[in-house]
């Protein structure tokens, strides 16, 4: 293909990409071209077809049409294997490393350094600590990946792809469950790759991180391609109207305001007090209110998530005491939580959320009859009849409330996993990471939806790396760092600035 | 004196035959205070092999075992022979080169009993010399040393009787529930032509008898039905008139067992090969043997 | 199921308390030779075991291998017995068809996407039916070198061990070696942790996964050499349900059987531990058949509870 | 592949709803037995001839569903703890030790010595003991579900035999055949208890949760705790369920050879119920089951069985028959092997 002589020659070349799916279009006629020592970011709603896009692109789907061209020559990956062999790396959306593996392993496996034939245990422990340590992870890369939360199986994920050295670097969705300072540190390693002369393909749902970083946008709509700008001739009010495809669509809805918060203070729902466990946590005092939106904020690591399983009894607390209603004892399961009317949505929908053969339906009911009991079983028109309102208020993307939930987009598999504890209507909700995936039009409605919720008496114990997200929405945050309580705040006592000195533990 | 030791390694207990010879052996050897070591091999050579190795170890007097096979045995037999315990085989045979590496052998001939079922069937036969027998036979499990060789002794006897003809032969595993299945089978591919049942041992023969009644036909009359064993069950079942003749293969070997092995130790001349006295019951004695049956 | 790296050392710890109590109750157990013996009369167990491992880390499961074995030793004393095969032909072509049985398996799991139990279960009836075709009897080996490999007693430490106890414990050094320090090893594992993401961390997982059945079945082809060795004898009933022992084995040992945790070398305690029982009750000598079944259940229990029990203490103070 | 001429050639006329039906997963399980049972039509002369003999139907086809009675009854409890992603190697232990404890109480007289449903009671009693040792081993231990059960398949068969004394023990009260050799409307009646067994869970999927929980339980065990899910009762309901079932069986298959043989009753009845659940196009890895496909599983089976006996296949060929119709079985679900099938018929 000839180009204007002053652009180099593009790397990679999609032409006229088309993928179906049983009931689901899921590209068409797509095309996209990537040029050396460029960044162009891939946005679109969830279940626009970006990560099938990738998928087709690496081998992993066949194409039902269309060509790839990489660098002149048209290209027909068959595998993941082929298409690194040809250049391109690849980190896809849901972190697909081995969790039975060491960290190091996880890096290197597939392209071991060796020393006499075998492979170099030393050398790759070496290596792979040096390379997580270019993005500030310092873990023992000995240690079984499963062992690790998300966020760090997510770096480790990244630094496999880094570390293949690649003509084409693809990203899909790689800071979802990253913290501002995380995806700096990547933001660094990526521009410096890109002026080496490497072609990245990066995909997220936060504008902000788009204009930080791209080069050039193509956004996708419903499997269609709107189209292909410079980053610098897209206003973000355009590229939003651009996704959701409607010309009004306002980027900043009006400031959320919440009554409860000027208020009385209600009655305490549920009072923490020395709730611990050794390694994970130390020991937390913590009121969550009816009606209230407790934030908790803190650095990657900083035991947020722990502090979310220990109240919902995910994990067993070593100590302390939790007052609920009658009971003062920390819950021993979470069938415990969940009678006592508390639900809890994991940051990991891969691993702890979302049950992938079965329907959208049966994943959204499962909280519900968990809660109801086997015997009396939902009758098939009700669960129907809710997950379709589910379905619709979410906006989730799906064939039909019985595909499988494993056959739904990222963002849209987030959405029903949600769903699965609104359904259930509980006194309080502890929502870790709720949004991750989910794109801006989306993540401000389930915001708003979540916070209507709320001001009707729901309490909600709400986790998210985003932080204007979380200052926001909340009424009140305790931030953690290093696994301890550090301090509680009202509403507007924190802004974007000091947020950031108190968590990182600089004097407020 | 110290009590003779005897390490003795059984097969299993995969059918009543097998625990009455257990029983047997268990039986002669308290009575003659004999101090008997027992290893069940749950049917399998390899843990013969290590239960005669662990007798070797524990230094018995004497070892015995019935071989699950007959072959495979050489080695760990140099073995016995060269810490000079002296190995009396029970029940089956085994196939080595030098026979000095077992003292005896004890045990029936299952050749011999698949010929006697037959030549009950051929004298049967002659009192109508103008009718043709189909004979289906239930065979024992697929590569046993009693199967092939029932097999075997009765073919060689028929084969000299145009009359006598086996249509279908097939495996029940020497268990009364794939005897019972595998006549079923028979029974309707076949109706109401087959006149002689030849069942490897008891337990098939009883399983297919219920098969033959259940189709409406009369075990013992409308199809003959000779089996092999002697257990306690055929008996009644020929005292019903449901079975005609059972060839007896005793499981009775612990007194002669013990003695042998006294003799062995002692430094007494012993023959080769034992066979055990072994009679074929027709129906007519059933009702008068079955008060002596002990198995 | 947080824990499997504990496993193989308490299974170890528990291996030698059985033995010291087996020892302190049975005199003469704790001889030299009987513990030789142990290597000796399991050898083939092992090395059907270090096959099993494989098949079992990469997530899969292989019960052809028992009947395979079978296949391997009617084969070699045909050839040898009635074809006058030499004898170092016969073993290299009986290692090369297990190979090829394995792989041929793997291949029809992984192209066809069909489920390793059923697929390997066929197998199993169609090498133990092969068997019979060759034929019913069993044929007596008479082969020189055979004979040699089945009487040669090399002495160690007092005792002696048998020469296919040394090519076991080979086998199971090179299967260490492959398994954790070979590009192919860490796939299986690999691929025994998640497929999916094997696959798309771009591993060759089809490759992989014929070999490791390819593998599975030359071990067993392997077995079946040594058990010739052992016995003398092709044999189609030979070693049935040693399946279910070469997977017990591997499990004790602390392989997970949903694949990607474990250590090879377990195999070898997880060998051992059932060859122990087994002497036990030999040792003993006063069980019937039932009270053998009934104490070897007995004896598997306290040793999985026990070692359960234990790997989850260290777990929880590793933890803590 | 054997089912590929039946699909192809109702596919040219495909209406939408029979597309549907075509994509069906228990359309290839059926189209396997329904190629041998044309096989044995080919082949076996009568086979299908069905008389009736003393007020009941008679054939070969009545023999096979009897037969596979207790197969199907195995399958169907092994069916949902494959569904948890468990295996219960121990049922064919439990099948001698419920038909001995049975037997056992009844006693060898013509009168029972205890009565016949305390003897039975007993017997599924025994048997509920057996899976709720199963089910504790694996849910509570977290013992992985194969040597948890391995425990039990050894010496459960002990204990039955120790119980008799390794004698085949002969019953002769009446009553008792009725459940494994009785007649109910003309059928066997051991159909009529797979039926109830069968509308009981089928009823219990269709009007409890249990089918979704199951399913969850064995898709992804962490999340369906974080759910909310009872995991370790659930783990110990499937155990205990596949027990019984296995100890339904067992009394059945004593009461057809009206005795029970502690050391040969179901013996690898385990591998066979495991087979029927693949074959029915259950995957082994848990999640999604198919209860029905699991008994046209065991009807694959014993037709096989049966076919072999009835064709006057030689013994020692029957293995190599079983196995290759498995392998075809197989190759005829595989997709990708169809795929394979048709690219090359095109190329
Ligand atoms: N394996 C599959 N089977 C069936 N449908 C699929 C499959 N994978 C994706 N889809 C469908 O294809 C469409 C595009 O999905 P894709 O994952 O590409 O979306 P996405 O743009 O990456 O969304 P997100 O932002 O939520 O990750 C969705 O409607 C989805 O339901
Ligand atoms: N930068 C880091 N360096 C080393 N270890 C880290 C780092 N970040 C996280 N960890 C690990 O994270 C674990 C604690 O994570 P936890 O789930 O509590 O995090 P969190 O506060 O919920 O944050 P997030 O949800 O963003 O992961 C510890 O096991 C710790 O070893
Ligand atoms: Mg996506
Ligand atoms: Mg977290």
């Amino acid at each position: 293909m000839i180009k204007a002589p002053n652009a180099a020659a593009p790397v990679l070349e999609l032409h006229g990409i088309s993928k179906q799916f049983p009931g689901v279009k899921a590209l068409s006629d797509v095309g996209l071209t990537l040029y050396a020592g460029q960044i162009h970011t891939l946005m679109g709603q969830n279940g626009a077809g970006k990560s099938t896009l990738i998928k087709v692109l690496t081998g992993v789907y066949a194409p039902d049409s269309g060509t790839i061209v990489m660098e002149g020559r048209e290209i027909r990956p068959g595998s993941t294997q082929d298409a690194q062999r040809l250049g391109i790396s690849t980190v896809y959306q849901e972190v697909n490393l081995c969790p039975n593996l060491s960290v190091a392993e996880n890096i290197f496996i597939g392209r071991y350094p060796r020393k006499f034939g075998m492979v170099d245990w030393g050398g790759m422990r070496a290596q792979a600590a040096r390379l997580l340590e270019q993005l500030e992870v310092r873990i023992d890369v000995r240690a079984q990946l499963s062992s690790f939360p998300l966020a760090i199986r997510q770096m480790v994920a990244i630094s496999r792809a880094l570390n293949i050295s690649a003509r084409v670097l693809i990203l899909d969705e790689p800071t979802s469950s990253l913290d501002e300072a995380e995806v700096q540190l990547l933001f660094r390693v990526l521009r410096k790759l890109r002026d080496q002369g490497m072609a990245i393909l990066f995909v997220t749902h936060f504008l902000d991180q788009t204009y930080a970083i791209s080069d050039r946008i193509t956004v996708m709509r419903n499997g269609e391609r709107e189209g292909e700008y410079a980053c610098a001739e897209l206003s973000r009010l355009a590229l939003v109207n651009k996704m959701v495809g409607a010309p009004d669509a306002s980027e900043h809805p009006a400031e959320l305001v919440h009554p409860g918060a000027a208020q009385e203070p209600p009655a305490v729902l549920m009072q923490a007090r020395g709730l611990g466990r050794k390694g994970a946590l130390a020991p937390l005092d913590l009121d969550i209110r009816a009606g209230e939106m407790l934030g908790l904020c803190g650095l990657l690591g900083s035991g947020r998530t722990e502090a979310a399983r220990l109240l919902f009894g995910a994990d067993k607390a070593d100590s302390g005491t939790l007052r609920i209603g009658e009971r003062s004892h920390p819950f021993a399961s979470p069938r415990d939580a969940i009678e006592a009317g508390i639900g809890f949505c994991s940051e990991d929908r891969k691993h702890e959320g979302a049950i992938l053969e079965l329907s959208v339906r049966e994943n959204m009911m499962l909280a519900l009859q968990a809660r109801a009991g086997m015997l009396r079983a939902i009758p098939l028109h009700q669960q129907e009849a809710l997950a379709r309102d589910y379905v619709k208020w979410l906006g989730i993307k799906t064939a039909d409330i019985d595909t499988p939930i494993g056959s739904l987009s990222g963002g849209n598999q987030q959405k029903v996993l949600l769903a699965r504890w609104l359904v259930t209507k509980p006194a309080m909700l502890i929502l870790d990471e709720p949004t991750r995936g989910i794109d801006v039009r989306a993540k401000q409605e389930i915001m708003d939806y979540v916070s209507g919720l709320c001001r009707k008496g729901m309490a909600i114990l709400f986790i998210s790396s985003e932080l204007p997200e979380v200052l926001r929405c909340s009424d009140r945050l305790v931030v953690l760092r290093d696994r301890k309580a550090c301090g509680e705040y009202q509403r507007g006592e924190l802004d974007d600035t000091s947020v950031l000195q108190v968590i990182a533990g600089e004097a407020a | 004196a110290k009590p003779l030791t005897i390490g003795f390694s059984q097969v299993g207990a995969e059918s009543e035959w097998r625990t009455a010879n257990t029983i047997s052996i268990k039986d002669a050897a308290k009575k003659e205070g004999v101090n008997l070591k027992f290893a069940d091999a749950q049917q399998r050579q390899e843990n013969q092999v290590k239960a005669i190795r662990s007798f070797i170890a524990q230094r018995v007097d004497v070892i015995a075992f019935s071989p699950v096979v007959e072959s495979g045995w050489e080695t760990v037999l140099r073995e016995a022979k060269a810490a000079k315990i002296p190995v009396i085989l029970t029940d089956r045979a085994v196939n080595v080169t030098d026979p000095t590496l077992y003292a005896a052998f004890i045990g029936s001939d299952f050749v011999e009993e698949g010929r006697r079922a037959a030549r009950w069937l051929v004298e049967r036969a002659a009192k109508t010399p103008d009718r043709t027998f189909n004979i289906v036979e239930l065979q024992g499990t697929v590569g046993s040393a009693p199967a092939i060789d029932r097999k075997n002794g009765f073919a060689e006897v028929i084969a000299a009787n145009p009359k006598l003809k086996i249509t279908r032969s097939q495996t029940g595993d020497f268990t009364r529930a794939k005897g019972k299945e595998v006549m079923e089978a028979f029974l309707k591919a076949q109706g109401k032509d087959i006149q002689v049942l030849y069942a490897h041992n008891d337990d098939m023969a009883i399983g297919a008898i219920q098969a033959i009644e259940e189709a409406g036909l009369k075990p013992g009359v409308d199809i003959l039905v000779i089996s092999i064993d002697g257990v306690k069950g055929a008996f009644q079942a020929m005292i019903a008139g449901k079975m005609n003749v059972t060839v007896e293969c005793s499981p009775l070997l612990g007194p002669q067992l013990m003695s042998i092995a006294r003799d062995v130790v002692a430094g007494k001349p012993v023959p080769k090969r034992i066979t055990t006295v072994e009679g074929v019951f027709p129906a007519e004695v059933a009702a008068k043997e079955l008060p002596n049956r002990k198995y | 199921m947080k824990s499997p790296y504990f496993t193989p050392l308490v299974t170890v710890v528990l291996l030698l308390a059985m033995l010291g109590i087996g020892g302190a109750v049975y005199p003469g157990l704790l001889s030299v030779q009987v513990i030789l013996n142990l290597l000796i009369d399991n050898a083939f167990l092992l090395v059907l075991a270090i096959g099993m491992s494989f098949v079992i880390l990469s997530g899969g499961i292989d019960l052809s291998v028992g009947s395979v074995l079978a296949l391997a030793t009617m084969i070699s004393a045909w050839l040898l017995q009635v074809a006058h095969w030499p004898p170092l032909a016969v073993i290299a072509l009986v290692l090369l068809l297990g190979a090829l049985f394995g792989g041929g398996m793997g291949a029809m799991i992984h192209y066809f996407k069909l489920q390793p139990f059923i697929v390997t279960l066929a197998g199993m009836f169609l090498a133990r039916g092969l068997c019979y075709l060759i034929s019913i009897n069993s044929i007596t080996i008479e082969d020189p070198l055979y004979l040699a490999m089945s009487q040669t007693q090399l002495g160690f430490l007092g005792g002696f061990v048998s020469p296919s106890a040394l090519i076991a414990l080979v086998m199971l050094a090179l299967a260490i070696f492959l398994g954790h320090f070979t590009a192919f090893g860490r796939g299986v594992y690999a691929i025994g942790g998640n497929e999916q993401s094997a696959l798309m961390m771009g591993l060759p997982v089809a490759r992989t996964k014929v070999l490791v059945y390819a593998f599975s079945g030359f071990c067993a082809a392997l077995a079946g050499v040594l058990f010739s060795f052992y016995m003398l004898s092709g044999y189609g009933l030979h070693a049935q349900g040693t399946e279910l022992d070469a997977i017990a084995a591997v499990v004790i040992g602390g392989t997970l059987l949903s694949g990607g945790y474990g250590y090879v070398a377990g195999a070898l305690s997880g060998v051992l531990v059932l060859g122990t029982i087994q002497t036990l009750i030999a040792f003993d000598g006063t069980l019937s058949s039932w009270w053998t079944k009934i104490v070897i259940g007995a004896l598997l229990f306290i040793f999985c509870v026990v070692q359960r029990l234990m790997a989850m203490g260290a777990a929880r103070r590793a933890a803590g | 592949m054997m089912a590929a001429p039946v699909q192809a050639a109702a596919k040219e006329n495909a209406t939408p709803a029979l597309a549907s039906l075509l994509r069906h997963p228990l359309l290839r399980p059926l189209a396997a037995l329904a190629v041998l049972l044309l096989i044995d039509l080919v082949a076996i002369p009568g086979f299908f001839h069905v008389s009736i003999k003393d007020g009941h139907l008679y054939g070969s086809l009545i023999d096979i569903v009897n037969r596979a009675a207790p197969l199907m009854l195995a399958a169907l409890g092994m069916t949902l703890v494959i569904a948890t992603r468990g295996i219960d190697i121990s049922v064919g232990a439990v099948v001698a030790l419920s038909g001995t404890v049975a037997a056992m109480l009844i006693g060898g007289g013509p009168q029972a010595e205890t009565p016949l449903v305390w003897a039975m009671a007993a017997a599924i009693g025994a048997a509920l003991l057996c899976g709720l040792w199963n089910g504790v081993l694996v849910s509570a231990l977290g013992l992985q579900p194969i040597v948890a059960t391995l425990i039990l398949m050894v010496a459960g068969r002990g204990l039955a035999q120790l119980l008799t004394d390794g004698q085949i023990v002969t019953v002769y009260y009446e009553p008792f055949f009725f459940l494994g050799g009785g007649y109910f409307a003309g059928l066997p009646f051991s159909l009529t208890v797979v039926a109830l067994v069968f509308a009981v869970i089928a009823l219990m999927m269709r009007k409890t949760a249990l089918g979704l929980f199951i399913q969850a339980v064995g898709i992804n065990p962490v999340a369906a705790r974080l759910a909310g899910l009872k995991t370790a009762s659930l783990m110990i309901f499937v155990y205990v369920f596949c027990a019984a079932c296995a100890g339904l069986a067992g009394l059945m298959i004593s009461s057809n050879i009206k005795s029970a043989d502690a050391n040969n009753a179901g013996l690898l009845l385990e591998l066979d119920a495991i087979l029927a659940v693949t074959l029915g196009g259950t995957s082994l890895a848990g999640g999604k089951f198919s209860l029905v496909g699991s008994v046209i599983g065991a009807l694959i089976i014993q037709t096989l069985t049966y076919t072999i006996y009835s064709l006057g296949v030689p013994p020692e060929v029957n293995m190599v028959v079983k196995s290759v119709v498995v392998f075809l079985v197989c190759l005829s679900q595989s997709a990708e092997f169809k795929q394979l099938f048709s690219r090359a018929r095109t190329a």
